[in-house]
């Protein structure tokens, strides 16, 4: 683990966020809303920009200086991905458009191509729709059957009910979040990862919020399928990230068709090229690639363990200081839990709520964070309002939401 | 902190029907009725129409939402008994051009006068669905197909 | 259409491209591979920069004034696009990741999802692979037919073939290229619509090369769906577009599942919203359509019209160069073609000859470009060599890949 | 121009090679046998062992490619007899050590000797794939597997 707090210069961090110093509505900006994409760090946007002008070539394809600097730039992007999960090889990394092609993939390639109809796939309760849906969509089209693990009145995913749901053996896969985009729950992968593979099930994690927040090393947590998303981790959009054990890349069938995912290409017969290009039709995200790479190389230089030693200072301060807010619900209260805040005030609805904190520079999200079923399981329907954190986040920002909220509870009551 | 700057999305006639609607009720028997549903935030309501020869006598709503969309339906039910539901319709596509620009050159002065207050919205480019979300469902509603209408 | 030359002003529009003006291996660089990824502008650099700087948040969920402004941008873009094709409505455009997910967004959601098995699907000979393997996949999961419609000697599609191919009534989809990205080759599109319409079937066009070309317009051409990509078109990667007709985006059901993409979701079952965001699940490429829009921005200001101009310019100028150089074979001799160059020397391999130009600071292509068969028909099977051009390219660079060519065939004979 | 830059990777010897390979035939009764493939490129060789008594007493390639890859197979036929699969094995992992870096510590001073002139590959990334692609294809048929090898 990296060390914490010394190396963290907040001030420093924030003047690399050339958006943090502007003003919005005459108001500094004060932006909460991390959680649903954050912002980018010079150091993203200037890799970018030296590729556009000076290094860029379509890649894997060329003989010539320039399409082979950026196919190495390219690939390097997958080295330090894999690097950033603690992947086994860069071989286990499956460039994608974002986390819900991701999961997406997952559906189509081992869903259709190694679950069996009449196997099961375990969601949660508190999934984001883009590890819900595709689940949905695979029973229907191939008869598996969907199960759903309930979480705690904390927000906690229900272990026993887990062990439950595994207990017939029929179980294929576990599908759940590694952290909850609205209640912050951290999931115990590790545990859940062993009681999968007890009961025969791989398992997947949605790490598209967890991947920001703590270090991930998919070896210790023994994950068959590990995915992020590009724009959440300060890097550009367009690109995400999955993360498939090397055995089980061998043994789905390819999803999508084109070209580099090709071995040998008939008119009528085709067959495929070796994991991961199989996965990867088509051209390529390769300037997002390069953005990626500078943005796990910035939080690298940073350190995950002082972010995450950070963000704990974060979470502590913001619930102590949200829960002197009268009228303020706070929905999940897991014993792990990461920088994410989704509220209700008594006297207004979520969408108003954000309006008025949007007039005071706040950026917050406003709706159900594409977790409807878990909004009825937490009684509301109408939508939450969320903060979430980001590196660059500080406490007189949460004190500021915190006081803004004391204001507009007066201003609807 | 005053949000004196938001009294144009939120005057107090706003916040007075977001709080305690009118018409706020289901009918015993509609001739007509719509749900609307704005899915991305979890507004939803729930339409009635009352319509005897040819023109509307009675319409109220029940629902969830925020003060946008609640005052809407609340103004929107007052504005809607004694018209044909041509005119409702009418008015309909009136409110909702008014709802993205902040005028309204094709509405009668009447509807006008009572719908003047959500003028602001159009300043709020996310928030343009909430106030017409129960005019989509009239919408719905008189073309009787009784199905589920949305905002988004 | 607009005008042609005046307003192209070649040593300005060059100035406008930053890598154009770097040197590689110590030479100019010249850049003949636009066919497989062009060079991005200042204009789209600079547009993808302030959106990062200065204006980024995700679209379509956000109360507060940097995620409105988000999504106004963001749908500029999808107008913008619409425009460009000339389509009825901005609704009628889809994003994708790039042209292979759009053909493959067709393969399944309208391939598996309104075509029946034993209808038929019609592709080419000369199809890039993103156009062919979808097809070849969609069969094996779905039981549709693969029938290859057969090119002539001179590299153009055979319409009598195509005829008798679709006879039969049977033919659901007939899939084929716009420009082939090794012959040049632009098809009749229009009469191609015709004939497929008159048949029963629907037509897409992979227009991943011509619509960096020519002026499209879907509504002329008849097309039900045209599909291009971002970074052939001097943008990005990581982005591609759909033109799907309304009422085909409604006969469809989606393709992948996740945020965006639904109405209403519960624990087992859910919704979706309306085209076209019924197909784009998860957070789109956000900075990608920026640049994108930047990009169309740019080719529209220079003019189709001008562009296509000096292209045809381009074509007869290497067509007479290349001509002259002994041993060397130009494949594809279509009447109406467009600025792409396969060709073979004859004491030399595609691949020595890429590597010999490159040395020269001229980047050309070899190999089989995404068209296996293609090449197995021209008798290519080892591979060409290819130039391809984008609208910076001049004369000048023609004459020194001519002159270089002389020069590489005497090194290897 | 003269491409002189280019004699590292182009020596004569090479270039001699790639036209006139030696080996250049099919084995009537190979022990072992193989295919590699470029697809990206395609390059194709058919490789064909003769190994009698635990040693390699034929080598021989058939095939398509460019100058690099015939000249890598026909350099690679010259050198493979009298080896002992276990040896072609190593000369094979270290060959493609080779071609990578343009170092080769583990090669022994003959085989050296005969492969000197594949340094120049190192330099040029994209074609160490065609280098590389005889030696892959001598991999699959000492495995015995006899199926179609990749260089991809
Ligand atoms: C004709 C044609 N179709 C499809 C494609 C695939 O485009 P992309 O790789 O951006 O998906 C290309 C380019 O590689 C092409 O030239
Ligand atoms: C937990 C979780 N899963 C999946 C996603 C989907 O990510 P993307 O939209 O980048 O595909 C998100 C973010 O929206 C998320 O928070």
């Amino acid at each position: 683990m990296d060390g914490a707090a010394p190396s963290f210069d907040i001030a420093r961090i924030r003047a690399d966020f050339p958006i943090l110093a502007s003003e919005h509505r005459g108001k500094q900006l004060v932006f909460l809303d991390s959680g649903a994409s954050a912002q980018k760090p010079r150091q993203v946007i200037d890799a970018m920009v030296d590729c556009m002008r000076s290094a860029y070539a379509n890649v894997h394809r060329g003989a010539y200086h320039l399409s082979e600097a950026a196919t190495a730039a390219f690939e390097a992007s997958r080295e330090a991905t894999a690097r950033f999960l603690n992947a086994p090889s860069a071989l286990d990394i499956i460039f994608t458009s974002n986390s819900t092609m991701a999961m997406n993939l997952v559906a189509h390639s081992f869903g259709r191509g190694v679950l069996k109809p009449g196997q099961a796939v375990v969601a949660s309760e508190m999934e984001h729709h883009a590890n819900l849906v595709p689940w949905q969509m695979l029973r229907d089209a191939h008869g598996t059957e969907l199960r759903i693990c309930r979480i705690t009145d904390a927000g906690e995913l229900d272990l026993g009910h887990l062990a439950e749901l595994l207990a017939d053996g029929r179980v294929g896969l576990v599908a759940v979040t590694h952290m909850s985009n609205v209640l912050g729950t951290v999931t115990p992968a590790a545990q859940i990862a062993r009681m999968a593979h007890e009961a025969g099930a791989k398992v997947l994690f949605d790490g598209s919020q967890a991947a920001v927040h703590r270090r991930v090393d998919v070896q210790a947590l023994d994950a068959d399928f590990y995915c992020f998303t590009g724009h959440k981790l300060y890097g550009p959009t367009g690109i995400g990230v999955l993360y498939a054990r090397a055995e089980l890349q061998r043994a789905m069938p390819p999803f999508l068709g084109g070209g580099d995912m090709i071995a040998t290409v008939g008119l009528h017969h085709s067959t495929w090229a070796e994991p991961p290009a199989k996965f990867e039709a088509g051209t390529p995200p390769i300037i997002e690639a390069i953005g990626l790479h500078a943005a796990i190389n910035y939080v690298e230089a940073i350190g995950m363990g002082a972010i995450e030693a950070h963000e704990r200072a974060l979470v502590d301060h913001a619930m102590a200081t949200l829960s002197r807010v009268d009228g303020l619900t706070i929905h999940g209260r897991a014993q792990d839990r990461g920088g994410v805040f989704a509220f209700g005030l008594d006297t207004a609805h979520a969408h108003d709520v954000a309006t008025l904190l949007d007039r005071a520079g706040i950026a917050v999200r406003s709706g159900r964070h594409c977790a409807e079923p878990l909004h009825e399981r937490l009684g509301a329907e109408g939508g939450t309002c969320r903060a979430s954190f980001g590196l660059y986040t500080t406490t007189t920002e949460i004190d500021y939401l915190a006081e803004t909220l004391v204001s507009a509870r007066k201003f609807f009551a | 902190m005053s949000f004196s700057e938001l009294r144009d999305l939120y005057q107090d006639i706003i916040l007075d029907h977001g709080r305690k609607p009118r018409n706020f009720r289901r009918l015993d028997a509609p001739t007509h009725r719509a749900r609307g549903d704005n899915p991305l935030c979890g507004d939803r309501i729930e339409l009635f129409l009352d319509i005897q020869r040819e023109h509307i006598v009675d319409a109220a709503f029940i629902g969830r939402g925020c003060a946008i969309s609640v005052a809407s339906g609340s103004l929107m039910t007052e504005t809607l008994p004694g018209k044909t539901p041509a005119q409702a319709r009418a008015l309909s596509d009136a409110f909702r051009a008014f709802a993205m620009t902040g005028i309204c050159p094709a509405c009668d002065a009447e509807a006008m006068e009572r719908l003047t207050p959500l003028a602001g919205v159009h300043e709020f480019p996310s928030r343009v669905k909430c106030a017409t979300l129960p005019w989509v469902a009239l919408n719905a509603a008189l073309d009787g197909q009784g199905q589920e209408a949305s905002s988004e």
